[in-house]
């Protein structure tokens, strides 16, 4: 066993236990934990695959972002968990045995030899002097992908329309001044002149 | 030739269409003016074609009158055939039919439906032209079920009395029966010649002998005995063979003029008429002709025996004519077919006559139709009573009157048959003599002598009927006294229907008859030697004993054998079996199969059933769609799995 | 030697353990969300090792914009949980069943 | 291409038929009354100009419609649809004239829904592409689903959803066979279908699906308990042109495709299509007896009718068979001519009953009773149309069910002797509807106080009495158009395909 | 970078949306400007994909995008739908509390989405473009925010959507391991043969993928089993923003599954012909059975859109160019005719009074005779009754299954298009044979009328003359 074969294995080790507590913590705080963890050896492994840039990024998008901003829901929420998880036991052997089937499927298909090593062979090592990770994606994001990129931000926009569109609301009970309101009042919006019989004097 | 022929039915025709559309508008008067004048003009050319037919020995007319389709290669036409057979047929039909319409002048003088009564007569007097005028067998179909239609109609002419249309319902029904059989029988015809034209059936009829149809299994029936019988089948619903018979008397819920007309004269006799038509066919079938006989021979002495004890005046005459229509087809059946047709003639005479005496005795009765109530008419309708006493006789063989010629030619020739059958025959028209005599008289007596029975009011108000009426009357007796003497000879012995009705060498009874044939007196004195006449005169006696003598013994004997008429007044049962089992049969067989068939088998089990389990599974399957967020990622992750399971497998 | 079926097996793992945490996390939508996440880091475990045995940049270019999306997605994710909690004061998917049928 | 008739017979009705609905219900009557007319007028030149010593279509007209799937817009008649178009426009007359005082509510679209289904119908009839075929066969149902659904009687629903499905089911299957031998062939021109060559296996699917289609539209024992349901709940004119027209389409589908598309399935088939052919006559006929609704008795009558027309078609097989060319022509002729004629005995039938309904709202039979009394001249027309619904001969009805009759008794025996019954229990049904609701006292004082028809209903029935009549009287009318036409079936179907 | 005009008019109607976007912030709320200014990009949008119609087919942006006659007109299908949502759900959207500009600026965003997967042809692309429809739709399902069944329903839509395309993902990074491009047009080549840069052996990776890439395209469809979304979605969500689900992103969709399966994967068109014929089978089953349980008039048409799904899929299932057209041709005429079907419901439908349950219609027919008429042509149009235009459209589809000898899904398919037509017969009952519950009258604006009864017209019409568009889409195939 390599040393790198043994990194992947520990890496692999701990991301398949964190991904499984992810799925089995009672405690969905702790649920985002491990996911964070998950992501952490992830990254790690990615590393091993030569994607530096990619491997920071999970990092600093996913922990550094989405799951500050799952903590953030959970705990905003402020949800009784214990509800949420029944049916947890009654549901383990089927949730397995279709994870195992599924599993086995999918590992009989990607362990057939034309993902082997002679179909794939491990690449050569990037050269230090060649391009960084970082560089070559970047070319080829800002020149090729360009176009997908520019859909990504409008992505980016529309997440934010929507989050701010459902999330934002003007609250009933604030108080405020409007000016162009205020300028725009008339005489008859705030003035009834009421006509009124003039009382008889009661004697 | 034949412009002059077409006009013979289609003068009734337009003066029932004229009657018939613009009754109201012509008025009374007219109505009976035009549809007289319809009918006359058309016996007048009916006694020309006579004359030139017959007198003038002018060669049958025979042609097409305009093609009414065409179909494959059979050519349906409508055509007329002219010869000696028609040319009788169309005199009797002519001359009963105008006498009706004088006499309905008469009888129908206070109906609100004069003018469709005249409408109607005359529109079966063209059906009936129609009918015996014919040269095919689709035109005699069509006359055949128009007459049928008028007489339902005309039946029914009372349409408010539920007895009336019950009557003219079961008419149609049981004449239908008959139909069924006759067009069964038409289309054999057609299936085994090719053609619906007299002619050519008869001229391929003799290559047809020996032919074979399956209609049970294997066993193989004879072509000609099947198309026969079936075609008889017809004329026993026409012509009220038992046991279709059941519709004729009910029948007598229509007016009298129509009992005379259509019920006794002419219609009734068409299935005569249709047999004797097809001599060329049914000769070639003995078989057939047997069956005709027995049927026959039934019909004419047991329908006889009902008339004994019915009490309608127009019921008695009517159970007669069932009788009388026995004989015509024994004659059929043992080959007699001049016989028969000679019958067919006498008998229109003297029963047109009778039933309009009838109806002259209801007139003056005030429509009081129990013989019962009457009694003692004879001085106070004296042209009623004689022409009666005339039709009477005429009917029940008196030597020298017409019924005499007729009905004894029939007695000696089923006699002389040798055809299975003819024993038996014999036998029942002989005991139809004695019956015949006998209610005869017992309505004679029991109407015309006595004491009268009649309630006081009735009795005052009774008188002979108007000229209208007895002129009829005197005109009918007429021909029934002397037709016989005067016809016989050349119709039945001669060499009338030579050429048009043939009869098989082996079954030629008249020809051997006619060897013995001298002359009508000649046949008077030889009538004396034989049983007819002795047990006709026993009937007569029998009644005068029963009914004038000694009025005591009809009420003894009902006594002692009144199951016997309790048989006889239930028709045999024939009624109530026909109600019970076909009408009410169909009818329940009719629900069964609406309720249980269509309703509940085919709507509810299969419809509404596949329907329903449609609904039922999508409620079942709406459940899946649990409206948990889980389940749906399932269904997802699992139709993913299964497509997985399928990629690897498959 | 780390071959790529190696990687694959790990991203099939990783998908696996999301399968079975959808079947087994069926109440609670946070950690529903989770496990999609999980099952997207797969697919990127797996497009990084395509793209590094391929020797092609696309891969890791397509994981790149994984990431923005999932990032967009979990804003929006979440802000829908926010109505919904909002809502129905929960967020139990068992008490999500006002449509069904 | 010369002046095309029959487009104008198609689009004539169908735009008026808009037109009718836009202009609303004030006009709608005299547009409609026009309308009707202008295109009875219109479709007599087909009658008139028809060719009759030839089997080739006539009035011919084709336009590419859409030429990617080799759909055309072909239009043309033969001397079996012709007589049916002619039916079509006549029965849009009655059919107007029966509507003019009797609907209230939303006359505009009643008469608009009728007029557009006359072109819809008369598209039916002459379309010479089977999709073209398939899509005015289908679209019928719209309109005449809108006519039972909105003017019908308390369960129209039931009735027009069940005509509906059942309709639909029958025909999609129909769909699937085109489409099946648009594959084999490449051509979906009916005369194409004919010419197409089809194993013994393809033909007799080919043939189930013809089956489907067209068993459930004529309709055959055991697909037709649609039709009393919709017949009892249409309103008046919608039964007459429901018995009238649109039965026909299932016989004249059985000509036009069964047969010659499909002639060794037929052949093979054919002791299956008479037998429940008869099954239509007898036990249909039996059913019939046990109604006591007069409408359901009519449209079971029509039931039992139609078999005669499909026992007319399918003995064919039976008589070539035999050799007997001359039988199977008097066979379909007999079938023809007895669509045509039950076309107009049905309409009336419905009419009278319509005429009796208008003024008591009831079809029960109990109800009635001595209509007679109050109502000579309505009864006369009712006894006369019974008469012709019972075969009388001299009227239509009888031509057709004789000619089948003589037809199947070449073939067997037991078979015309079945089919014959009709002239007894077909007597006995109608004959006792009769005597219950017209003959007899005045059954009730509602009956006391009917009044007898008006002249719009006495021309409304008297023209139908004169077709009755007429064709009863000549036959050769319209049996003399179509022996070209059926001679040319008779070779098409004693040809085997394979 | 090369070819950026082909990318025209998306450029065009993103840079507009952003500006509508800020205008939308500085409008009143009622005033109708973000409206009108939506409806004019789409419109200029329109025209400018208009002007490429009948264009050569090129490739640009490094591959990423095909501008074709298939996807020049989608996207002007696409846009005019867009443009009759618009007008549909002006005055809903107007009257009820839902955020205006957000639902008229995130409409725009998702039409930009599919228009871009309607010209993608790079696994990136359609991802990207599936995504910003995707995405627009969560949040216009739970725009109204205080509707706890919209809310409901979104969550619903996103989860499952997420996980949907999670799983597409998955298949697209298995093609992409089994054929080292992303870029649709390389991977076809590679998976024929034409390329020596892989051995053909590995297609089995591909296969494995195809069946990934499946599940994702069904779900945007709506095939079962992944359809669950579809009846909760089209009832929680506002009536407005079900019309927009409805109609033009089922074009998007089959054209993401043109892209994918025939022009990405079609080579192993033995693998997915038989997995869409029993997807097929099952949605035209399920749909059309749940469909006749239903009372909400919403969720029966989303149980009604999952069968029409199953025959759409029919025209793909035979893999020939015709049966592309005939799919091609269902979805378009599909989608205008639900756009007329949920037009005429959003117009009933006023404040108080949503158009929910099936006896909402009731006596429609009385009440606004044009209104029922049209609805009633699109209920006839979808249950396939001729002379009606959906009838072609199942036409096509039946023939194309039946000459690739599906015959038994064909046959199937009429079945159930028989009990379809049940459940569509009965709302037209409701609206012609019952009697009005609610008297008031029915009276949409002016224009929205106009536009329901040129839809309605066009359903006939289209049923008249359906050449004008099928000679489109057969071109789009040749």
């Amino acid at each position: 066993m390599t040393f790198e074969l043994f990194i992947f294995y520990l890496f692999a080790a701990v991301m398949v236990f964190a991904a499984a507590r992810v799925i089995t913590a009672r405690n969905p705080v702790h649920a985002a934990m491990f996911l964070v963890l998950t992501f952490f050896t992830c990254s790690a492994i990615w590393l091993l695959l030569e994607a530096e840039f990619l491997a920071i990024t999970l990092v600093l998008v996913y922990v550094g972002a989405v799951m500050v901003l799952f903590l953030f829901v959970v705990m905003m929420l402020d949800v009784n968990v214990e509800p949420l998880r029944e049916g947890f036991v009654k549901y383990l052997p089927v949730g397995i045995l279709v994870g195992v089937i599924m599993f086995i499927e999918m590992v009989f298909l990607i362990t057939q030899k034309y993902f082997k090593a002679e179909q794939f062979p491990a690449p050569e090592r990037v050269s230090a002097d060649a391009l960084s990770n970082t560089e070559s994606l970047g070319r080829l994001l800002y020149s090729e992908y360009l176009f997908q990129f520019e859909i990504a931000a409008i992505i980016l926009l529309v997440a934010i329309v929507a989050a701010i569109a459902l999330t934002m609301r003007r609250r009933a009970d604030t108080k405020y001044q409007s000016p162009s309101s205020q300028v725009e009042v008339r005489k008859q919006d705030r003035l009834r002149v009421v006509q009124m019989p003039s009382e008889k004097r009661s004697s | 030739m034949k412009l002059l022929y077409t006009l013979i039915p289609l003068a009734p025709l337009l003066a029932a269409i004229v009657t018939g559309l613009f009754g109201r508008r012509i008025g009374r008067d007219n109505a009976h003016r035009v549809t007289i004048a319809g009918v006359a003009f058309s016996l007048l050319l009916s006694c020309f074609a006579f004359f030139h037919v017959v007198i003038g020995n002018a060669a049958p007319f025979n042609e097409t009158l305009y093609t009414w389709l065409i179909s494959g290669n059979i050519r349906f036409e409508i055509g007329f055939l002219v010869d000696n057979l028609t040319v009788m047929m169309l005199l009797v039909v002519n001359f009963v039919s105008l006498m009706v319409h004088i006499y309905t002048i008469g009888y129908m003088h206070d109906d609100d439906g004069y003018q469709r009564f005249f409408c109607y007569i005359s529109l079966f007097t063209f059906s009936m032209l129609m009918l015996v005028m014919s040269n095919n067998f689709l035109q005699l179909f069509f006359g055949w079920e128009a007459v049928g239609t008028v007489s339902y109609l005309l039946i029914g002419f009372y349409y408010k009395k539920e007895s009336a249309i019950f009557a003219n319902m079961k008419a149609f029904l049981v004449n239908r029966v008959g139909d069924f059989g006759f067009v069964l029988g038409i289309a054999g015809i057609v299936m085994y010649t090719n053609s619906l034209a007299y002619t050519d059936a008869f001229a391929a009829a003799p290559s047809l002998v020996g032919q074979t149809i399956n209609i049970f299994g294997d066993a193989e029936w004879d072509v000609l005995t099947v198309l026969c019988i079936l075609l008889f089948i017809g004329a026993m619903g026409k012509s009220a063979q038992a046991p279709l018979h059941v519709w004729l008397p009910d029948s007598m819920e229509g007016p009298t003029p129509i009992s005379a007309l259509i019920h006794a004269a002419t219609m009734v006799t068409a299935g005569i008429f249709m047999v004797s038509r097809m001599s060329p066919l049914f000769e070639l079938s003995e078989t057939a002709l047997s069956f005709i006989l027995i049927i026959g021979a039934f019909t004419a002495f047991f329908m006889g025996l009902i008339g004994m004890v019915q009490n309608d005046i127009k019921r008695v005459v009517a159970y007669s004519t069932l009788s009388q229509l026995g004989y015509m087809t024994v004659a059929l059946g043992v080959s007699a077919y001049s016989a028969a047709m000679f019958h067919l003639m006498t008998h229109a005479f003297f029963k047109a006559l009778l039933f309009l005496a009838a109806g002259s005795v209801i007139i003056a009765l005030h429509h009081e139709q129990d013989i019962r109530k009457m009694g003692g008419l004879r001085k106070i309708m004296p042209i009623t009573y004689w022409t009666s006493l005339i039709g009477s006789l005429a009917l029940i063989g008196f030597p020298g009157f017409a019924g005499f010629y007729s009905k004894d030619i029939i007695i000696e020739a089923v006699h002389a048959s040798s055809i299975p059958g003819a024993h038996i025959a014999y036998w029942a028209v002989l005991g139809g003599v004695f019956v015949t005599a006998f209610y005869s008289f017992r309505l004679f007596f029991l109407v015309f002598h006595g004491e009268t029975r009649m309630d006081k009011h009735t009795a005052e108000h009774a008188e002979e009927s108007p000229k209208v009426v007895t002129w009829p009357l005197i005109l009918l007796a007429i021909p029934s006294v002397i037709i016989g003497f005067v016809a016989v000879s050349a119709v039945v012995y001669g060499d009338y229907f030579k050429d048009v009705i043939f009869v098989a060498e082996a079954h030629d009874v008249l020809g051997e008859l006619a060897e013995e044939y001298h002359g009508p007196l000649q046949f008077i004195s030889h009538a004396f030697h034989a049983p007819a006449v002795y047990i006709a005169a026993l009937g007569v006696a029998t009644a005068f004993l029963f009914y004038i003598l000694a009025p005591s013994i009809p009420a003894f004997l009902d006594s002692r054998l009144g199951f016997l008429r309790r048989i006889l007044e239930n028709k045999y049962g024939f009624d109530d079996f026909n109600q019970a089992v076909f009408a009410r049969g169909s009818v329940n067989l009719g629900r069964q199969l609406w309720e249980k068939g269509d309703i509940k088998i085919i709507d509810g089990a299969v419809v509404n059933g596949a329907a329903n389990s449609v609904g039922f599974m999508a409620g079942l399957a709406r459940h899946v769609q649990s409206g948990m967020l889980f389940h749906y990622a399932f269904a997802m992750i699992l139709g993913l799995l299964a497509m997985l399971t399928w990629f690897l497998f498959v | 030697m780390i071959s790529l079926s190696h990687y694959l097996a790990l991203g099939a793992v990783l998908f696996c353990l999301s399968v079975v945490g959808i079947f087994l996390n069926r109440k609670n939508v946070i950690i529903l969300l989770m496990c999609i996440e999980l099952m997207l880091l797969s697919v990127n475990v797996n497009f990084v090792a395509f793209s590094h045995f391929l020797g092609d940049g696309a891969g890791q270019i397509f994981v790149f914009f994984i990431l923005t999306v999932a990032a967009a997605e979990a804003a929006i994710g979440l802000a829908i949980l926010v109505v919904l909690f909002r809502n129905r004061s929960t967020i139990n998917v068992a008490d999500l069943d006002a449509l069904k049928g | 291409m010369s002046f095309p008739i029959l487009s104008l017979t198609i689009w004539l009705p169908i735009l008026a038929g808009f037109l009718i609905i836009a202009v609303g219900d004030r006009p709608a009557r005299k547009l409609a009354g026009i309308a009707s007319i202008l295109t009875f007028l219109v479709s007599l030149p087909l009658y008139f100009g028809f060719d009759s010593s030839t089997a080739t279509m006539q009035f011919q007209e084709s336009l590419a419609w859409l030429p990617s799937f080799g759909i055309n817009y072909a239009l043309g008649v033969d001397g079996i649809a012709m007589p049916l178009i002619v039916l079509t426009t006549i029965i849009n007359v009655i059919v107007v004239i029966s509507a003019w005082e009797v609907i209230k509510d939303r006359p505009s679209i009643y008469l608009g829904a009728f007029s557009i289904m006359t072109g819809l119908m008369v598209g039916v009839f002459s379309a010479m592409d089977a999709i073209l075929f398939y899509i005015f066969f289908e679209a019928t149902l719209i309109p005449m689903f809108l006519i039972i659904g909105i003017w019908g009687g308390p369960r129209r629903v039931y009735a027009t959803v069940k005509f509906f499905l059942y309709t639909f089911l029958g025909s999609v299957f129909m769909l699937i066979a085109l489409i099946y031998m648009y594959n084999q062939g490449g051509s979906f021109a009916i005369a194409d279908l004919h010419e197409l060559a089809l194993s013994k296996d393809q033909q007799f699917w080919i043939f189930l699906a013809f089956l489907a289609a067209f068993a459930v539209k004529i309709p055959m024992w055991p697909v037709h308990t649609w039709l009393p349901d919709a017949h009892v709940e249409a309103p008046t004119a919608g039964s007459a042109v429901l018995a009238a027209i649109m039965l026909k389409m299932g016989g004249y589908g059985f000509l036009r495709f069964s047969l010659p598309v499909t002639p060794d399935a037929s052949a093979q088939m054919d002791t299956f299509m008479i037998a429940i052919s008869l099954v239509a006559v007898v036990y249909i006929g039996f059913v019939a007896l046990a109604q006591r609704d007069m409408k359901k008795l009519i449209a079971y009558s029509s039931i039992s009718h139609m078999g005669f027309v499909t026992l007319g078609i399918f003995i064919a097989f039976r008589l070539i068979a035999k050799g007997d060319a001359s039988g199977v022509a008097l066979g379909i002729e007999g079938a023809i001519m007895q669509m045509v004629s039950h076309g107009f005995i049905s309409a009336a039938m419905f009419l009278c009953v319509g005429v009796m309904y208008d003024r008591i709202h009831s079809r029960e039979i109990a109800d009635y009773g001595g209509v007679i009394n109050t109502m000579p001249i309505f009864a006369a027309f009712m006894v006369f149309f019974a008469m012709a619904n019972a075969g009388l001969p001299g009227t239509s009805g009888f031509v057709g069910e004789f000619m089948v009759i003589l037809a199947s008794f070449k073939t067997n025996f037991w078979i015309a002797f079945l089919a014959a019954l009709t002239l007894i229990l077909g007597a006995a049904y109608t004959l006792w509807m009769v005597k219950r609701v017209i003959m007899g006292p005045i059954g009730n004082d509602k009956v006391a106080a009917l009044t007898d028809i008006n002249s719009r209903e006495f021309w409304m029935l008297a023209i139908l009495a004169i077709f009755v009549l007429l064709i009863g009287v000549w036959p050769n009318l319209i049996g003399g158009v179509m022996h070209a036409s059926v001679e040319n079936l008779v070779n098409q179907i004693s040809t085997s395909k394979y | 970078m090369d070819n950026l005009q082909i990318a025209t008019p998306e450029i065009f109607l993103l840079a507009a949306t952003c500006a509508v976007l800020v205008v939308g912030l500085f409008t009143q709320a009622k005033s109708n400007t973000v409206y009108w200014l939506s409806q004019l990009s789409l419109l200029i949008t329109l025209i400018m994909s208009l002007t490429q119609l009948g264009d050569e087919a090129v490739t640009g942006l490094s591959g990423a995008y095909t501008l074709d006659s298939l996807s020049a007109s989608l996207k002007s299908w696409v846009l005019l739908l867009a443009i009759g949502i618009f007008l549909y759900s002006r005055d809903y959207v107007g009257n009820r509390k839902i955020a205006r500009s957000e639902y008229f600026v995130l409409g725009l965003f998702a039409v930009a989405g599919m228009m871009i997967m309607v010209s993608a042809t790079h696994m990136l692309t359609v991802y990207l473009g599936l995504e910003l429809l995707a995405l627009s739709q969560y949040a216009m399902v739970a725009l109204h925010r205080d509707n706890g069944r919209a809310a409901e329903a979104a969550m619903k839509y996103f989860v499952l959507g997420a996980l949907a395309s999670g799983m597409l993902l998955y298949g697209m990074s298995m093609v992409y391991g089994a054929t080292g491009s992303l870029n649709l047009k390389v991977i076809a080549d590679i998976l024929a043969g034409n390329s020596e840069v892989l051995s053909a052996e590995r297609t089995i990776g591909a296969r494995f993928g195809l069946t990934f890439l499946i599940v994702g395209i069904a779900f945007k469809l709506g095939a079962v089993p992944f359809h669950m979304w579809v009846p909760d979605v089209y009832e929680g969500a506002p009536t407005s923003v079900t019309i927009f689900i409805s109609t033009a992103p089922k074009i998007a969709a089959f054209a993401m599954l043109v892209r994918l399966l025939v022009e990405g994967l079609e080579t192993l068109n033995a693998d997915w012909q038989q997995m869409l014929a029993i997807m097929s089978a099952l949605s035209m089953v399920v749909g059309n059975l749940i469909a006749i349980a239903q009372t909400n008039i919403k969720r029966m048409l989303a149980y009604s859109t999952i069968s029409h799904v199953g025959f759409l899929l029919m025209g793909i299932v035979g893999a020939t160019d015709a049966g592309y057209s005939a799919s091609m041709f269902y979805a378009i005429t599909y989608a205008f005719t639900t756009l007329a079907a949920f037009g005429v419901l959003l117009a009933v439908s006023r404040e108080g009074f949503e158009v929910e349950q099936l006896t909402d219609l009731a006596g429609l027919g009385k009440r606004n005779a044009l209104l029922a008429t049209v609805m009633l042509l699109a209920m006839f149009s979808l249950a396939g009754v001729p002379p009606a235009v959906g009838f072609y459209a199942k036409l096509t589809v039946l023939e194309s299954a039946v000459s690739a000898g599906f015959t038994w899904l064909a046959i199937l398919g009429v079945i159930m298009s028989v009990i379809g037509a049940f459940y569509y017969l009965r709302i037209i009952k409701i609206m012609f044979f019952d009697d009005p519950v609610d008297e008031l009258e029915v009276s949409p604006a002016g224009d929205v009328t106009a536009a329901l009864a040129v839809n309605g017209l066009a359903v006939l019409a289209l049923g008249l003359a359906p050449g004008l568009i099928m000679s489109a889409c057969i071109a789009a195939f040749s």
